[in-house]
């Protein structure tokens, strides 16, 4: 399940961003000096196979629903972590970019939920010390279903996390926890048994392909483990600070203003237009504050004074949408005139 | 199945409409990309409970697609596609966000409605804002604005690949689910095990095109390293215009709530 | 049983970014026919025989075929009946082995399994491709490939055969074999292909396609006569029939003919050294 | 300038999965020569022209191009100086745009911008091109991706021109451009197929391999004459020899002549309904 823009803080949105870019930065520079220029477009194509993958459809025993393969497991078994990871954001870029699913700003969160956990965790800790080196079927199934299950989990509660950090969606912790997790046990189970499928009858038909990955070294000078241990630390640092930032000032912008001008309100201006207009937006917000009391015994004079200003509000939306809207159609006219002329 | 091949002729249209030549389609790409991620910060930094303030924001892809001369329809229907899920996870904020914030005659409307509807406008504007970006730059060019703001090159070339070959591998997927389906007699579905050998195939014939394309490059020379052909692009005044128009444009309105100060106007509730 | 008709009346598709790939196309073809559908890179033949099995659903039009209309209903029924081999028999073949993948049609029409066995043994025998029963598919050559393919069709025991381009990538003697094969049947075949002079040898009637339309739709000798229409469907006349001198009066066929010592050859070749 | 000679010296080649496919080759081609290299499926003509520019490395034997002998050391010149288009246009059109492919060698080559660009303007009007160069590849037609295939090759000024199949899957029209475009070359040009009249309309010399080995190698009029060489090697006449189906119905090689009347055209067809 994808993160979305629509349900994550800048704050967060943008510490995986920077979480993922750097991941980036390092896997490209791994894959570089791997020094096999094969390997570049076998990845990208790999890449595109997960789409064509994906638009095949099993039937998942017993549900009657469907499914289809979600790849980072199998490019993790085929292509090594590395360059497993890369494609994998690749894939994720590509989605958030033609079918927006996700999104930009989602984008970070999406690549560490989805990337990280198969590409350095799940293969190498997991699936690789189950299988060695003897992909024998049975071996093989086990391995990849714990494996994907443990990704999966492990990718579930990160979109768990960023969504709850975000306080967009006011899901509680544990409500979300309990209704996630379940759904990508089955999840994985699916993913683990179709990744074993595939590995198997690839293992039939051309070994020497899955033999190559597994002769790779293991990740040379920087070990895996402490890449780990890096990405624990940075993942409980930017919990810590989130969490403290959710807590203290949910409006990202408002916090970077004040962090600029260190008071902690909006810039009193100087300017008596802009303190103005300042107070102004307060007093006639739609719904002024996020913690906005809603007690009960809120006085019907107070509830008018809402009236009075919601009813402004969407007044000025519904005036905000059309003159939009007209400014489209006049520019579209425009430039169909301008076509024709030239 | 038919519904997969529309969405993929979706992907080949997008693609399509890059090729138009318009104004905004002729500007640099690193403009586009830094003002899209900017419009889409200033969305997202929204509270939750905010409505009215968003909406201004339209301006952003309304122009855009005015100018680009994109087909709103299509716009629209790609948009749609992905309003599902966030609205899966808005969807319970009324659930569990009960707190009365608004009275409309004595109809109680609770927070989680008004964050609910604050999603959703969320979700159209920031995937619009995308498919548009992509629509009036082209994924190539994309990547190329990302590669001169720093993104490893080998990452943007494999990106490269993998957007080439999704065209010829998804119409390669699809004619083989093609001629699995006309041979299973309205059955839905595919076993699990069938599954694997279907998509086991795939693979072995991805696997096989990839070696093939690297004999090609093999055989131009290729040594490791992709130079890029395209001719310098520049940032002119033109770009720069256009980002800090934009970008002040988004500034004003995430500080000022514009639709409320239009409303205060005839409604008289202005201070 | 009904006497397998195939009748296209008005069919027009356009897909979904608008191109209209079959403007409007009608013919009627009646059992036991062998008709050759031909016509330009992108003319909409392959998108025609998508129709003829219900893959693709028309923009308007309607397809009869036997005694049905093509509908949601008849689906299932008529997907029996028209057995389908497309162009690359690699997006045909997908199962572990020749006998799985002969055996997949039959087994999702609920047959026993001895019914089964016996079908395959029977459309493997066709295609003289019996001994490649336990192989993986990915191992064959392409001409085998070839004949697997159209045996995962004849186990169905459909009525009509279509093949899209059935002979390209062949070698002259896979394709005279499947010439050959083809010949041998008395389904209704109707066939694509840019390989002329197998449509020339296998089709008693030929229908040409340009840009969404039907051209032509009559004898196959006659179709091949007429230069004007070949030459605005960018087309050709076959190649055993440019060379003839009765067919193809004035124009010679080849444009110089080489010498019988070509200027190299004075030069000893040393491929025996 | 050396003269540019092709001399294979008894090349081998073992598949990792012990497959022979070439077991002892030899030949020598001339500058300037056309020839083609025909034999069936698995005969080992693509398994061959991968050893020209050094992507297979020999089991055994030799390959001078020019002065050089193949080897890890002159390969880059080698590669230069050979030209490979492939069977696949789409596995050959890899970058974002028809420009970016063209110039793609040439700047591996170390070029400057200017240099590529004259390249790639010269390469794409010898293909007829020019248009399609800021095209993305996909969205091209079979016949122009082949085109433009041609000139990625052409942009790096090869003197020798390899090519795998290079007519198939196009219509008749698109086939007859292709081979106007071939004839035009002064390159020396090696081209391998099925379409045994496009080797006769292009190829002086024609090289026959059977299962690894030249089984001849001489004037393509000679060898396409020779009934008993072509049978054994699973080959037939190009269909332009082979006499005319229309006029010579007695002696000829399709089993049975469809009657001018079919039976069907005692119906009228109703296409025109
Ligand atoms: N999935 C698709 N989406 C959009 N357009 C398509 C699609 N498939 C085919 N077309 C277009 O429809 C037209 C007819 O295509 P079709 O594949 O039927 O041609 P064809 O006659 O089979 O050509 P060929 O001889 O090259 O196989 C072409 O213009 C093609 O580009
Ligand atoms: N990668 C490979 N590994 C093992 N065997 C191979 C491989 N590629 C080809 N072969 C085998 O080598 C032989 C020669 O193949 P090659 O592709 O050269 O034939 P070809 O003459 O080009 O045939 P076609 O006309 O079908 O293209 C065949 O038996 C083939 O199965
Ligand atoms: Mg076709
Ligand atoms: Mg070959």
């Amino acid at each position: 399940m994808h993160m979305a823009d629509a349900l994550v803080s800048p704050a967060v949105g943008g510490a995986f961003w920077a979480a993922a870019a750097g991941t980036i930065a390092y896997c490209s520079a791994r894959v570089r000096k791997d020094l096999d220029d094969r390997k570049v477009p076998l990845m990208g194509v790999l890449g595109a196979f997960v789409f064509a993958a994906q638009m095949i459809n099993f039937t998942i025993p017993a549900t009657g629903s469907s499914g289809h393969l979600g790849g980072g497991l199998l490019l993790a078994i085929l292509l090594g972590p590395s360059a497993a990871y890369l494609t994998i954001a690749s894939v994720l870029m590509i989605q958030a970019l033609f079918f927006a699913d996700g999104g930009l700003l989602a984008l970070g969160c999406n690549i560490f939920n989805l990337g990280v956990f198969p590409a350095f965790i799940a293969y190498p800790l997991i699936y690789k010390k189950l299988v060695g080196r003897d992909p024998r079927q049975s071996r093989m199934v086990a391995a990849s279903i714990i494996a994907a299950v443990v990704a999966l989990q492990f990718g579930s509660l990160g979109v768990v996390l960023q969504t709850v950090l975000s306080g967009v969606s006011v899901l509680p912790f544990a409500t979300f926890l309990l209704l996630m997790q379940p759904i990508h046990l089955g999840i994985g189970v699916v993913e683990g048994v179709v990744t074993a499928l595939v590995v198997s009858f690839i293992y039939q038909a051309r070994p020497e392909i899955l033999e190559s990955a597994l002769q790779q070294k293991p990740l040379g000078d920087l070990p895996i483990k402490s890449l780990l241990a890096n990405f624990l630390v940075a993942t409980l640092l930017i919990g810590a600070v989130l969490s403290w930032f959710v807590s203290e000032n949910p409006d990202g912008l408002e916090w970077s203003i004040a962090k600029i001008t260190g008071t902690p309100e909006l810039p009193e201006s100087a300017y008596k237009e802009h303190q103005q207009l300042a107070n102004l937006q307060e007093e006639t917000a739609l719904l002024p504050d996020y913690a906005l009391p809603a007690e009960e015994g809120v006085t019907p004079s107070a509830t008018a004074e809402r009236m009075g200003t919601s009813l402004s509000g969407l007044l000025g939306g519904g005036i905000t949408l059309v003159v939009c809207s007209l400014i489209g159609v006049f520019l579209k006219r425009r430039s169909a005139a301008q076509r024709e002329e030239a | 199945m038919l519904a997969i091949d529309g969405s993929f002729l979706d992907f080949k249209q997008l693609d399509l409409l890059a090729l138009r030549q318009t104004p905004v389609h002729r500007l640099d790409p690193r403009a586009k990309v830094l003002t899209t991620f900017c419009f889409i910060v200033c969305v997202v930094s929204f509270d939750r409970y905010q409505i009215s303030a968003m909406l201004p924001f339209m301006i952003y892809p309304a122009v855009l697609m005015a100018v680009g001369d994109l087909p709103f329809g299509y716009i629209l229907r790609k948009i749609m596609i992905v309003i599902p899920f966030a609205l899966l996870i808005g969807l319970f904020n009324p659930v569990f966000d009960r707190q009365v914030l608004m009275q409309i005659g004595s109809l109680d409307i609770w927070g989680g409605w008004i964050s609910c509807l604050s999603i959703l406008i969320r979700a159209i504007l920031t995937a619009s804002a995308a498919i548009i970006l992509v629509a009036i730059t082209g994924f190539p060019s994309i990547c190329e604005a990302l590669e001169k703001l720093k993104m490893p090159q080998t990452f943007a070339v494999q990106l490269l690949f993998l957007y080439r070959y999704i065209f010829v591998l998804t119409d390669e997927g699809v004619r083989t689910a093609r001629a699995r389906q006309l041979r299973t007699f309205g059955k839905r579905g595919l076993g699990i095990r069938h599954f694997g050998s279907l998509v086991g195939h795939l693979l072995l014939r991805t696997w096989e095109r990839a070696e093939r394309i690297h004999m090609a490059m093999l055989a131009r020379g290729f040594a490791g390293e992709v130079h890029s052909s395209r001719r310098p692009s520049h940032f002119g005044r033109t770009e720069v215009l256009f980002m800090a128009g934009w970008i002040t444009l988004f500034i004003l309105l995430r500080i000022f709530n514009a639709p409320q100060l239009l409303g205060g106007l005839f409604t008289g509730t202005m201070p | 049983m009904s006497h397998h008709i195939v009748h296209v009346k008005n069919l027009q598709h356009v897909y979904p970014d608008q191109t209209v790939a079959l403007q409007k196309v009608s013919f009627l073809i009646h059992h036991g026919e062998s008709v050759g559908i031909i016509g330009a890179n992108g003319a909409g033949k392959s998108t025609l025989l998508l129709h003829l099995n219900g893959y693709l659903a028309a923009t308007s039009g309607e397809i009869i075929i036997g005694d049905d209309t093509l509908s949601k209903e008849t689906l299932p029924e008529i997907r029996r009946t028209v057995g389908m081999v497309f162009q690359d028999p690699e997006d045909q073949l997908f199962m572990p082995t020749v006998f799985d993948d002969v055996a997949f049609g039959p087994l999702n029409m609920g047959l026993a399994h001895e019914e089964v066995e016996a079908r395959v043994t029977e459309a493997l025998e066709r295609v003289d491709a019996l001994d490649l029963r336990e192989k993986p598919p990915y191992h064959l050559s392409g001409g085998e490939k070839k004949r697997v393919a159209i045996a995962t069709v004849l186990s169905m025991l459909p009525e009509i055969l279509v093949l899209d381009e059935p002979t390209n990538g062949l070698d002259p003697h896979a394709r005279r074999q499947l010439i050959s094969l083809l010949q041998a049947f008395h389904h209704t075949r109707i066939v694509t292909s840019h390989d002329l002079d197998m449509i020339l040898e296998l089709c008693d009637r030929t229908i040409v396609l340009h840009e969404g339309l039907v051209m032509a739709d009559g004898p196959t000798m006659e179709i091949f006569s007429n230069d004007e229409l070949l030459k605005k469907c960018r087309l050709e006349k076959p190649f055993a029939m440019q060379s003839c001198p009765v067919c193809s009066p004035g124009k010679q066929p080849l444009p110089s003919l080489p010498p019988l010592v070509p200027p190299h050859s004075s030069k000893p070749h040393d491929h025996e050294r």
